[in-house]
């Protein structure tokens, strides 16, 4: 089997690429997504294959180009819009909540729309608190959107294809901080399924529930705890809305302890709502509170060392899970 | 019908049917804002009944504006609308029961009850609702019309919103992005010299809206709304223009709302006496002053006009009365497209 | 001890009067607060009392003028400033979230943001997806912010002032559905303490958590409950950040059972963050798992048998705290 | 220092003293140059060396507007800046060193080290930042200027932002608010001819950004951004419009960075030669040459200034090297007020 070294980043790209090549109503608009590439350089040297109309830069209008791909996207085409980071994507809200996710029902199931929209989220780069958020979970709240959290190449590569294929709005979150993660695509690394959350790793004595920039911790944490005998499984969510709540409450059924990890802040995080639903779905199963390891309540600062310490560190899932397993052990 | 095509269709006609033609024109102009009229007070007596309910914004005295610019276009072509938008839905086309039938909340509404007065649609018509959120369809119009260009069609996007809507974010944005693009867009801004209850220089720092779009680059002037042949002409001649590819245009339609924001505003904003001087420039009543000194409207024609609105306007109330509602367990249905639920090709 | 009857809208109202009268750094400003009186009618006759510039109407422009509140906050002033709801809160979500939220921070503690932010929220009246929404889940996700749904007349008379008092923002959320309710106000009805959750019933079987407008519906139910000898007692977070941990954990190790009450969608909801925290602090007090009874994920459709099925209500209330007291009763 | 007080201040003078003191601000103009220009140059190689980490923006080449704008503002005016603000704040008066500790991250830091180079705060000189936000900061600013005029002060407003920024809806909003409110606010819009990668006629349909900001109704004008006699000439005579109850002012200042948009930025959509260009008009050297001819600057005191900027540096490098880091114990300072933490009369 054939497989390449490559990048999150161009794993990305050739998603795109691909997207573009196999269906003329597909285009990417955003900030910059032409000559210069992207703010993070994903679409780099695709506006040289496929021209201007088809990889089109906006202007510094973050409402207006969104709502554009909506328009666009009920109009019958497949855009795919790129916000530069999710900080930004506040200045789009409105379109995405009060039109974009509402539009089918509010027509009584006329109108649809297949509008993806990707955008950079998370910590880790010292980009301070304009630059640094994780609201996947605000994202993942509400009702007619699919929420995409891509953490592995082949997910990289894999997930658009199926989003463009959704007949509703898909969000795609990238962490910034995997854009430069390298590894192996093989031929076979086909589309993801966008049901199902995907185990990363098997294990017996407790579950860590995690997705996108947060899944390298999780599992450096899961070779932590087994050097000291813990068996962590390892659950990447994937698919943020809806989740799959099958395979959460499988693995917790067998490993009847919990810790979730979620770059998000703590208070009102997509980890809240994971830690209600095994309450809700499996509350006599569990042999100790579910955890969650979130990030600080804080705006991120810019400072490495604060920064560093206002996020999930490898450590504290470490500390969580030992505390989980030690609990009733 | 757009400038050329009228002219291209009186072609060849003999000057008799030509001015029969326009007559029957005029009569429909006046035949169309009087089933506005008639549906909207009718709305006001199934308000106080309750049997309509939520946010209720009416367009009495706007008529000649969504009458006069639909006109100009074409079934290809498409329209993004607000909260006050009856007249629009119904200038276009979208059947009455059907809408009467949404502000019933009844599942053969035009929105199967989901959207009440606010959120008419009718995709087949490319009626794209009925947004509430002010300025919010501005950018999605811009975006269909995007979808337009960039599959080489002729089809052009009006997109209605208001003197208020001009101060959002989302019109200054889009202005910019349309222009840049060159999208077949007609930005129809309903000057009403109110947004709620607050009046044009208390919106706007500089009130001449046309002269402020212009800046933009793009063609724009004001029209007279209460007159509904001068805004027809205006948008024609605006439509023409699109299509010929010179990029969106923008109309400025002056007219005021002789009723309060909604049902539920006591009006406490506004001088009696500025909306009775409004009042008298009424566009039904201009329309069919002028055409009756035409020779194009007599009593009778007038009264039979405004029957079959009236009748029209009746049988919706008592097809909506006895429309059946959505069954409650349908409520999670169209939250997502299910494979069932969306016509098999959508363009 | 001297009671007037009035209204939420009068309490509200007169606690702006207070506000202006007190303070002349005070000043309101929104979409149509002077002479129409506010959307939901809660300023009327304020511009008359303080002018137009203490009165202040704004145009059509959420981002602006939510920004220029948060400024003149910078400033030294005490600016209110009324969203007429959340719903269009979104197009001033980047100005709360990016700036007063995160702005004395980024500035190493230097710059204050006191700005008082007031928003109708909620369902209830028919006004379909675009006015409906309940997204102080959300806002109570911020750091840096506190967020207040006052539910009774002596709150949304008495947490103005202290909102007011507090050096950092603060958005209050109005349920559209209370504006009406009338009842007694007492000379003895100061400002609310912002920092504890009320106990509105007190009961032994079961805590029925909730706030704003669903208030109502919980007291109701309790009252149902009652009847079938189920004894509820009924906590009003009232402070939806920062939560009152102490007065929600001290009721539920009491009753060992919880029901939480939100009109948010569900998923991501305040109420996941709730039974997140219960299950944390309380695990093994509980007898049965949290439940939550929150809206359909689904944007509020206008009909109103569909809206009302939307919508908790007190029957949906009443099932799920039986089937909790039931569970290993 | 606005032109009436410069008037003033001058009154009564001999005329050598007079040419005395026109030379020692132009030497001073010179000299806030070079200090951002060393400044940055430095931070060039501490990121190189991983001293400074996240995004840094950099002012060469802009250097005129930031010091040429903030000579006509006096200290209890208002600043307002945008991500590449190491100009607007060096120039403002914020200590080198202060800055220089915030570009390490160091408690010492002009924001405590939480900012960074994106986010430099001194309320003590009422700099408000450092807004990384495209257009985030034009609200705020406004906010500001509300503050000033409800008191009734005679103090302004002066925000940057960039031509990228002017697409924004935040612009839009608050041009159209601040005109209609009459507020003191100098909109200084940094037109350095690309957002990013993205060159003006593709961010806006109407280049002329000048003309566009006059038609809200506020004057507006266009001003060399690599002169900057011309650009404190231009600011003095809006900031005397302002204080004089005019409302707000637009300037357009026209420059160029002569580096790319951030460290990150390869600077693949530029032309070398359109690049080298706006080199041959370094406002450095274009300021230096000007004095030089008039006898106001020789070479040894070039290189005298120079080296003071050159010291200045290495004197922040030294002390943000020895600066301590803020514990991590307090990393959750400053996320609300604790009463200890804010100056007592935040006025
Ligand atoms: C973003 C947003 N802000 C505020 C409102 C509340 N609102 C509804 S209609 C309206 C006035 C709009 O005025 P205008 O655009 O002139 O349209 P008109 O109602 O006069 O037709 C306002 C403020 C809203 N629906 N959306
Ligand atoms: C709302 C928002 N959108 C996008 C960005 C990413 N971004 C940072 S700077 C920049 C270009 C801004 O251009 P301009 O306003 O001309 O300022 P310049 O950088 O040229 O000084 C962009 C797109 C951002 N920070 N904020
Ligand atoms: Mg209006
Ligand atoms: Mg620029």
């Amino acid at each position: 089997m054939t497989s390449v070294t490559t990048t999150y980043r161009e794993a990305l790209r050739e998603a795109l690429r691909e997207a573009l090549s196999s269906d003329d109503r597909v285009f990417l608009l955003g900030e910059d997504v032409g000559k210069y590439g992207g703010a993070f350089g994903v679409s780099l040297g695709l506006v040289e294959e496929f021209g201007p109309e088809r990889v089109r830069d906006t202007p510094l209008s973050e409402s207006a180009f969104v709502g554009a791909g909506i328009g666009a996207a009920i109009a019958g085409m497949r855009p795919i819009v790129e916000i530069m980071t999710v900080n930004f994507s506040l200045l789009a809200l409105d379109q995405i909540l009060n039109n974009a996710a509402t539009l089918l029902h509010m027509s009584g199931g006329q109108l649809s729309v297949p509008v993806v929209i990707r955008m950079t989220t998370g910590a880790g780069r010292q980009l301070a608190a304009q630059h640094s958020h994780s609201l996947e979970g605000w994202y993942a709240h509400i009702p007619g959107i699919r929420v995409l959290a891509p953490a592995t190449l082949p997910d990289a590569r894999g997930m658009l294809a199926p989003a463009l294929a959704d007949p509703d709005p898909v969000v795609i979150f990238e962490h910034g901080s995997l854009y430069n993660v390298t590894g192996e695509l093989t031929a076979t690394d086909g589309p993801s399924d966008l049901s199902s959350a995907a185990v990363r790793r098997s294990g017996e004595d407790i579950t860590l529930l995690t997705y996108g920039g947060s899944l390298p911790k999780a599992l450096a944490a899961a070779d932590v705890l087994a050097a000291e005998g813990i068996s962590a499984e390892v659950v990447d969510l994937r698919t943020l809305r809806p989740l799959d709540d099958a395979t959460i409450m499988a693995s917790v059924a067998r490993t009847h302890r919990a810790v979730i990890v979620d770059e998000g802040w703590r208070t009102g995080s997509l980890a809240a709502e994971i830690s209600a639903r095994i309450t809700e779905q499996a509350f006599y199963e569990l042999d100790a509170p579910v955890r969650r390891v979130c990030s600080a309540e804080v705006p991120i600062p810019y400072a490495r060392h604060l920064e560093e310490a206002a996020l999930p560190q490898a450590d504290d899932v470490v500390a969580a899970a030992r505390e989980a397993v030690g609990h009733r052990g | 019908m757009s400038t050329t095509r009228r002219k291209q269709s009186a072609k060849g006609t003999r000057h008799a049917t030509h001015q029969d033609a326009a007559a029957k024109h005029h009569r429909d102009l006046l035949a169309s804002m009087l089933l506005i009229r008639r549906f909207e007070e009718r709305c006001v007596e199934l308000y106080s009944a309750a049997k309509i309910r939520g946010f209720v914004h009416l367009y009495i005295g706007e008529e000649a504006v969504a009458v006069g610019v639909l006109q100009a276009l074409d079934e290809a072509d498409a329209v993004v609308s607000t909260y006050r938008e009856h007249g629009h839905a119904l200038a276009r086309g979208v059947p009455t029961d059907a809408v009467m039938a949404e502000m019933y909340g009844k599942a053969t509404g035009c929105s199967h009850g989901r959207g009440g007065s606010m959120h008419l649609f009718d995709a087949g018509r490319r009626f794209y609702g009925g947004n509430a959120i002010v300025g919010g369809g501005i950018p999605l119009a811009a975006g269909l019309a995007l979808a337009e260009k960039m599959r080489g069609g002729t089809g052009i996007v009006c997109c209605f919103f208001g003197d208020g809507a001009f101060a959002e974010g989302e019109f200054h944005e889009t202005a910019n992005l349309a222009t840049l693009w060159g999208l077949p867009l007609l930005l129809a801004c309903e000057n009403n010299l109110y947004a709620m209850g607050t009046p044009l220089p208390v919106e706007h720092a500089q009130t001449d809206l046309a002269m402020r779009a212009a800046s933009y680059g793009m063609p724009a002037w004001a029209v007279d709304g209460m007159d509904v042949l001068a805004v027809e002409e205006a948008a024609c001649r605006a439509v023409d223009g699109i299509r010929a590819g010179h990029g969106p245009h923008f109309l400025e339609l002056r007219t005021y709302r002789f009723r309060a924001h909604s049902m539920y505003d006591p009006d406490r904003y506004r001088d009696k006496a500025e909306i009775e001087r409004w009042r008298a420039r009424d566009p039904l009543t201009l329309l069919a002053e002028r055409i009756r000194a035409a020779g194009e409207l007599d009593d009778a024609s007038y009264a039979d006009l405004d029957r079959r609105a009236a009748d029209e306007v009746d049988q919706a109330v008592a097809a909506a009365e006895a429309a059946p509602v959505e069954p409650v367990t349908d409520l999670l249905r169209y939250v997502s497209a299910a494979p069932g639920d969306l016509p098999e090709a959508r363009r």
